[in-house]
């Protein structure tokens, strides 16, 4: 009866659609259809990754973040130092590099408990940049601005090589997309995803019925770092080089354009944004070297007059209208 | 007594959503208007619509002949209305005082007469907004109200979550405002028959039409018709 | 008649480093207009491709480049980190690259097919320790900002000073990210040295002379001296008379008084609304004519092992110069001049009074 | 010593004219303007444009730029600006960053990639010195003329804020629109003059900071962590707070780079991290609750 | 005594200059239906947060079934079975009710950690939401989200959401302001049917709730209680007729006879 109502109604929204398969499909199928486009597919898949992790702390839990730039580097320095001293890996690497960034990530969750949205701005973007002065800084270790050189990457699996063409690049990112794509809808989902949905919403509420607000904060944050950390690591392992603009600022507004742009938390905005994004970006730039910037501040500023759902998701309407 | 304001076949909602249909209904000056009806009937619609802060869709509404629906929502508070929305709607980041002073207009409702309407707003003078408690944010809520001088009052739920003492001070003081000053009032209110005791008229709102519209005493005096209308045992 | 040539030409055309694409498209485009378009029967081809001073993105349009468009030649690379990213691409797919911009010392030894026509910061700021100690300047502080190349400057000029005899008191490094000298001049003027060494890339340049002439250090007796990125000739004729008799180390000035640089000069300005070519400039209209040549040499038939072999050794003048590529470190070897700003014709030049000959980049010499 | 309090106070000042439009915009609006920049980049380049073109001199063109921008601003609020009030910060950010890149892109077609500068008065140009030793003075006339201004324009704006019903006027109208102007004030016309002053405000900082700090057209990229840092530490509630925030990170910015060079980039990023996190709303939030 | 469940000491809360709470000292006992009443702005929210943990208080003790919880975090005090509703209403605006329901019930069973399965996986978690839905009348508009909800509706969500804790203690502040009349009564009879070892305390202005409800009265003004006792002591004190109840006393002087 009307209980199964409401169970229906509450697993409908985490089904599979019948297009994310097919995505995941093409987005795979990609590297060996259009093989000259596999390393825009990489990075595009990179991208993507970095934008997801920003989407479950800025779409899911609320707290914005202009330094999210500092786990993205902190991971692609772990893990290309990894390679350089120790072993080249990809695997093993990309295991330092998440791992790094989540320490930071744990660490660093304490700036971002109180205040408002411009203080976590703040507090995250400063953050980011003292570990670019401090990457700047220690130039032994990270070749300082220079950037990291001698990076050299085993094989996948012990058995693919990075080619040249980038496709085992790009399937890489893919994959490691897809694994951390596919853990995040699950998180985000379940009561845990609720809970943090709750303070987004209202942190006084969540507090209220028992939630746990901070631990959650330090989670979620974590987890993020975590996922920026492995988009870092590919940065590194897929490009054999690591230098200081992986922490520099306009990474982490980059990433939030394209989080905006997709639109924030419902996990696809990332890889949406990231496919938008970065296409658009290398059409216009291809066509006008020069003055690409404006075409692509010209529709960033269309797509906010518009309206950021009417334009990328236009089937949004009727929900909205069946909602009101 | 002349007619002050005239709604005619006014309909308003959200958006694409509409909300009201139909409603027509007139009120003289220095007449008091109950506004009736079931939860989420509209009635909150109404007043914003009234107050220009919900989107019109179509009819008419004159004030003392001048044609409300064309003015935009800053110019209806020039043109005589002043309202207390449902939520308060406290501006949170002025003080107490800054409140009063920001939408101020010369009359007889000073500051000074709100303060001695609500002492309790007096000495809470320099606290924001955020800082008041629920019924001193719903004092200075009507007070804000007040120091428009309006011809109109629309009250939304004015005496919710305040203290009984106050609720009656409040209705003596909206009974002399309109008896003695001419004001007109729309109240809106959960308790019918507080407002009704104090009310020239009655307009009951069910699903966004007016389904019954009348005197205040004959409501009142038909339990029965009350409780059909409103669903209300009392 | 062969597939065209190509050259994939990746510079930063937006962002803070945008000058050095503009004057480096602008040269290498100014080179193909004077020269032709065909060499050895083949049609030249230029992709120009901007990557907006980010490595990784410098690094997927050459492989871009490489693999979809086939490219011949890289060519461009405005700073550092782009070239060294870009570097196992040029080896993996035994591509030449020519770095037109970079100037960090250790970029020729990333990759055997790095061809580089720009100059190395130490060539430069080696000179100007040279030059110092013999004009009564043997007690200077430095300021440079603190990164690679600033570093490459402080040490290479301090440590040639001292060699010849001078004194370096203090070495001040400005962060990357500073809108203010205020605190770091002030410090210089409180040492009260013989001359300030400076070096900060070209943008800044402007900002420390004006605040240099505003705290009256020259008033107290101190000199300004500095490598050319200061005194940038892009920039220099707006910056007024505080840059008046500053004098800098460079190995390109648009001042140099060759018939050769006559005619880049005018022709370049022409062609780009009265621009000054600067020193981006003549390494881009280099970079251009040693893949030419190079292309020549083999016949038309290219090839990257044999366009760097081709690159290697070659002898030319330039507008800055008589230039030669070092065989062994593909690195160029090129004059150093010193030069004080005057005004000439109600413009502000660079202009050259000593020259240091033949300068190798000390930075391979180690 | 006294030089380098004074050389602190005088950055102070510049940061603060250059983030006073945007605590305007930001801290009274509420809305998150990254486009200031781009503001302030105009007014930079009318002064450039103006001197160089028109030789008008130096001080009739801070008005001018404060003029043009804010007609610049008045334009673009009414056109372009105003729908977005009601919509999330993360649109405005979308919206403004994209109107950055525009006006980035723009300047640098019409007016080159290169640095402009200005070429200032002779009696702007010089230096005085009180007293000797450790205890030297030293003073940039142009510094001063910055303080002066600076002071002033406080003071006007401290004004306007306290003393008429503007600002509470235009601080309703930001809490919550609609109910503003259900209660008669006329939210349109607040905002515009508002923004327009904001704006203005913007290029005023422009005009005079592009002396000290170089213009070229990626100038509202460069320095908009500035801003936005002297905004958030001071807290959005008032003009007092950005102008000791931008005071106390110009005096510790100056002092730490000379003192401690080593320091240098580290110490505006920490002293910000630990004022937020010990202050989130900012150093100095409006209080109220004396009764 | 053991049948205390909730008591306070001594509890002082200052704001800058004013003292909003003063020094106030209450026992809640076991299964009490206890109203808090006092003119506005005598500090009735205040205390409630002071009690809820969203106010650190400025002096003072506050005891949860023998255990001392003055600095405990807010969460963990709902753990312990301390629940409130919010005179302004704070809800999840971009959820619909029946997600709110199913994430507090979720959280209230132990599973708001759970990572790994969905928030409707749970079948004792859904049939609990749908039966408070049905309750609340909730079930007609459960999947709009809150922020699209009349007032009324959000009225009685934020009621739920308190009743989906499964409270021990519960706290009511002013829970039926914007409820309809007829609707009122039947929630505060919801409220007073829930088990006889919960204990509630009520805010709440509208007295004939208040006297039919309560059985038992603190009065607070000023921030300090003035007095306390069962409902017939109180309705005759002229001091709590002075300050707050008025000359009209429980059912309004216009009102009717019959009431
Ligand atoms: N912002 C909104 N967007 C869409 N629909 C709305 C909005 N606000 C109210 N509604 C809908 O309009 C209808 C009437 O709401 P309104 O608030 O006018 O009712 P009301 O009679 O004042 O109820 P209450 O007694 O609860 O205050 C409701 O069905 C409600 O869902
Ligand atoms: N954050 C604050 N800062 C300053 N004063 C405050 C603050 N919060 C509450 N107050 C003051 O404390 C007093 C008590 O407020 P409280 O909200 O507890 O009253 P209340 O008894 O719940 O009143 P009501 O019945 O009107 O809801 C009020 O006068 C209020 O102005
Ligand atoms: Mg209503
Ligand atoms: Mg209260």
């Amino acid at each position: 009866m009307n209980a199964d109502r409401a169970h229906a109604s509450l697993r409908s929204a985490t089904r599979w659609r019948l297009w994310e398969p097919l995505l995941w499909v093409v987005a795979f199928a990609s590297p060996l259809v259009l093989s000259q486009y596999a390393a825009i597919v990489n990075e595009i898949a990179i991208t993507a990754l970095f934008a997801l992790s920003l989407d479950l702390v800025l779409g899911f839990t609320g707290i914005v973040s202009l330094g999210h730039a500092a786990f993205f580097g902190f991971g692609a320095y772990a893990a290309a130092l990894f390679a350089k001293h120790f072993m080249p890996d990809p695997l093993v690497g990309l295991a330092v590099g998440i791992a790094a960034a989540t320490v930071l990530g744990a660490a660093a969750s304490f700036t971002v408990q109180r205040g408002s949205d411009l203080t976590r701005l703040m507090v995250t973007l400063g953050a980011a940049l003292i570990l670019l002065e401090l990457a700047n800084k220690l130039d032994w270790l990270t070749g300082g601005a220079d950037g990291l050189q001698g990076v050299v990457m085993g094989p996948l699996l012990g058995k693919f090589e990075f080619d040249l063409a980038g496709r085992t690049a790009a399937w890489y990112s893919l994959t490691v997309l897809l694994i951390f794509f596919f853990i995040s809808r699950r998180l985000m989902h379940s009561p845990f995803g609720a809970t943090l949905k709750a303070i987004r919403d209202n942190r006084l509420r969540a507090m209220s019925i028992g939630i746990p607000v901070g631990s959650r904060i330090t989670v979620a944050y974590t987890i993020a770092a975590a996922l920026a950390g492995a988009a870092g690591a590919l940065l590194a392992q897929t490009t054999g080089f690591a230098s200081l603009d992986v922490f520099e600022f306009h990474r982490s507004a980059d990433v939030m354009l394209i989080l905006v742009v997709g639109g924030t938390g419902w996990l696809y905005g990332g890889v949406l944004g990231a496919i938008v994004f970065k296409l658009m970006q290398d059409f216009l730039s291809a066509i006008t070297p020069q003055y690409w910037t404006f075409w692509l501040g010209l529709f960033l500023v269309v797509l906010v007059l518009v309206g950021r759902d009417r334009l990328l998701k236009p089937w949004t309407i009727f929900r909205r209208g069946r909602a009101a | 007594m002349p007619e002050l304001l005239k709604v005619d076949r006014l309909s308003a909602g959200y958006g694409e959503a509409v909300v009201l249909q139909d409603v027509s209904f007139s009120l003289d000056e220095g007449a008091t208007l109950a506004l009736l009806g079931r939860n989420g009937t509209g009635k909150t619609t109404l007043i914003n619509t009234l107050a220009g802060a919900t989107r019109q869709h179509g009819g008419t509404m004159t004030l003392g002949g001048a044609a409300l629906h064309k003015l935009a929502p800053h110019q209806r508070a020039a043109a005589g209305i002043g309202w207390v929305p449902q939520e308060r709607n406290i501006f949170k980041s002025l003080t107490v005082h800054e409140n009063l002073t920001a939408v101020a207009r010369p009359g007889r409702w000073t500051t000074d007469a709100v303060y001695t309407m609500f002492p309790r707003l007096a000495e809470r003078k320099g606290n924001l907004g955020t800082q008041l408690s629920g019924g001193e944010q719903q004092m200075l809520a009507v007070g804000r109200a007040l120091v428009l001088n309006p011809r109109l009052l629309l009250l939304d739920e004015p005496l919710e979550g305040l203290a009984p003492i106050i609720v009656e001070e409040l209705l003596r003081a909206i009974r002399r405002i309109t008896r003695d000053e001419g004001l007109s009032a729309i109240i809106v209110e959960q308790h019918p028959q507080a407002i009704l005791a104090i009310s020239d008229r009655a307009v009951v709102l069910d699903r966004g039409t007016v389904v019954h519209s009348g005197t205040a005493r004959e409501l009142r005096a038909d339990p029965a018709l009350l409780d059909r209308l409103l669903g209300v045992a009392r | 008649q062969g597939a065209p040539f190509k050259i994939g030409l990746i510079l930063p055309m937006t962002g803070q480093q945008a000058t050095t694409g503009r004057q480096i498209e602008a040269a290498a485009r100014l080179w193909i207009a004077q020269n032709g378009d065909t060499v050895a029967g083949r049609k030249v081809e230029l992709i120009v491709k901007d990557d907006t001073s980010l490595p990784d993105q410098t690094r997927r349009l050459a492989q871009e480049l490489v693999v979809n468009e086939k490219v011949d030649v890289l060519a461009g690379m405005g700073i550092t980190p782009s070239a060294m990213a870009v570097a196992p691409i040029a080896t993996q797919s035994k591509t030449p690259l020519v770095v037109m911009a970079a100037a960090t010392s250790s970029i020729t030894e990333a990759s055997p097919f790095i061809v580089r026509t720009s100059f190395t910061l130490p060539q430069v700021s080696v000179a100007l320790a040279d030059w110092a100690p013999k004009n009564n300047i043997k007690n200077v502080v430095t300021l440079v900002t603190d990164y690679g190349p600033g570093i490459d400057a402080e040490k290479y000029f301090k440590e040639r000073l001292q060699f010849n005899g001078g004194k370096v008191p203090e070495s001040l490094r400005v962060p990357l990210r500073n809108p203010d000298f205020a605190p770091f001049l002030q410090k210089v003027r409180d040492l009260k040295p013989d001359a300030l060494f400076v070096f900060v890339p070209s943008g800044a340049g402007a900002a420390v002379m004006k605040q240099f002439g505003e705290r009256g250090m020259d008033k107290a007796g101190i000199k300004l001296i500095a490598t050319g990125d200061v005194t940038d000739d892009d920039q220099l004729n707006d910056m007024g008379d505080v840059a008046l008799n500053v004098v800098t180390s460079h190995h390109y000035s648009a001042a140099h008084p060759s018939p050769a640089n006559k005619k880049f000069v005018e022709a370049f300005q022409k062609a780009n609304r009265n621009l000054r070519p600067n020193f981006m400039a003549v390494g881009g209209y280099d970079g251009m004519r040693v893949i030419y040549e190079a292309l020549k040499k083999t016949g038309g038939k290219g090839g990257g092992p044999a366009l760097v072999e081709a690159m290697k050794g070659q002898i030319f003048e330039s507008p800055r110069g008589p230039v030669f590529i070092d065989a062994q470190t593909r690195d160029v070897v090129h004059n150093v001049y010193l030069r004080k700003v005057e005004k000439k014709d109600g413009q502000l030049w660079n202009v050259e009074f000593d020259v240091i000959k033949d300068v190798k980049d000390p930075g391979k010499t180690k | 010593m006294l030089t380098i309090l004074f050389d602190g106070i005088a950055y102070g000042m510049l940061l603060f004219i250059l983030a006073l439009g945007l605590a305007v915009t930001m801290g009274l609006m509420n809305f998150i303007n990254l486009a200031h920049g781009a503001f302030a980049m105009a007014g930079g380049y009318i002064t450039v444009l103006l001197m160089q073109r028109a030789g008008v001199p130096f001080l009739l063109c801070l008005p001018l730029a404060f003029l043009g921008a804010a007609l610049i601003g008045a334009v673009l609020e009414r056109t372009l600006y105003r729908p977005l009030y009601r919509k999330p910060h993360l649109d405005q950010v979308l919206f403004s960053i994209g109107l950055t890149f525009m006006a980035v892109a723009s300047v640098d077609y019409f007016m080159g990639s290169t640095q402009q500068f200005i070429q200032l008065p002779q009696w702007l140009r010089g230096r005085t010195e009180i007293g000797s030793g450790a205890w030297t003075l030293g003073m940039g006339h142009y510094r001063l003329f910055i303080v002066a201004v600076c002071a002033v324009l406080t003071l006007v704006l401290q004004y306007i804020l306290s003393r008429t019903r503007f600002g509470s006027r235009l601080r309703a109208s930001v809490d919550d629109q609609r109910v503003a102007a259900g209660l008669g004030i006329n939210v349109n016309i607040v905002f515009l003059s508002t923004f327009a002053f904001g704006s203005g405000l913007a290029g005023l900082g422009g005009a005079l900071g592009a002396e000290v700090l170089g213009l070229d057209p990626s100038f509202p990229l460069k320095f908009m962590i500035y801003f936005l840092i002297v905004v958030a530490v001071g807290g959005t509630s008032s003009i007092t707070g950005p102008l000791l925030a931008a005071l106390l990170l110009g005096i510790a910015d100056v002092a730490g780079k000379y003192y401690i060079p080593k320091m240098g980039a580290f110490i505006v990023y920490l002293l910000m991290i630990v004022i937020l996190i010990w202050r989130p709303q900012g150093l100095f939030v409006r209080q109220g609750g004396k009764a | 005594m053991s049948d205390v469940v909730l008591s306070c000491a001594g509890l002082v809360k200052k704001f800058g200059g004013i003292t909003a709470t003063s020094h106030v000292t209450l026992d809640l006992r076991r299964g009490a239906r206890h109203a808090l009443i006092g003119p506005n702005g005598a500090g009735k929210t205040t205390l409630v947060n002071l009690l809820t943990g969203v106010l650190e208080p400025t002096a003072g003790r506050i005891v949860l079934e023998g255990q001392d919880i003055t600095r405990l975090a807010p969460h963990l005090r709902v753990r312990r079975g301390m629940v409130r509703t919010f005179q302004i209403n704070q809800l999840f605006s971009s959820m619909t009710p029946l997600q709110t329901l199913a994430l507090v019930v979720s959280q209230q069973r132990g599973l708001g950690g759970t990572f790994w399965q969905a928030l409707g996986r749970d079948r004792g978690v859904t049939e609990r939401s749908e039966q408070l839905l049905e309750r609340f009348r909730l079930a007609e508009v459960m999947d709009i989200p809150t922020e699209y909800l009349a007032y009324g509706k959000r009225r009685l969500l934020e009621i739920a959401i308190a009743l989906a804790c499964d409270p021990r203690v519960l706290l009511l502040d002013e829970p039926v302001a914007g409820v309809p009349a007829g609707e009122r009564e039947e929630i505060l009879q919801t409220v007073a049917a829930l088990p006889a070892d919960v204990s509630v305390l009520l805010i709440e202005h509208d007295m004939d709730l208040v006297f039919s409800f309560a059985k038992r009265m603190t009065v607070l003004v000023n921030g300090a209680v003035l007095t306390e006792g069962d409902p017939e002591q109180i309705a005759a004190d002229p001091r709590v007729r002075e300050v707050y109840l008025g000359h009209g006393a429980t059912a309004g002087e216009e009102a009717p006879a019959h009431a």
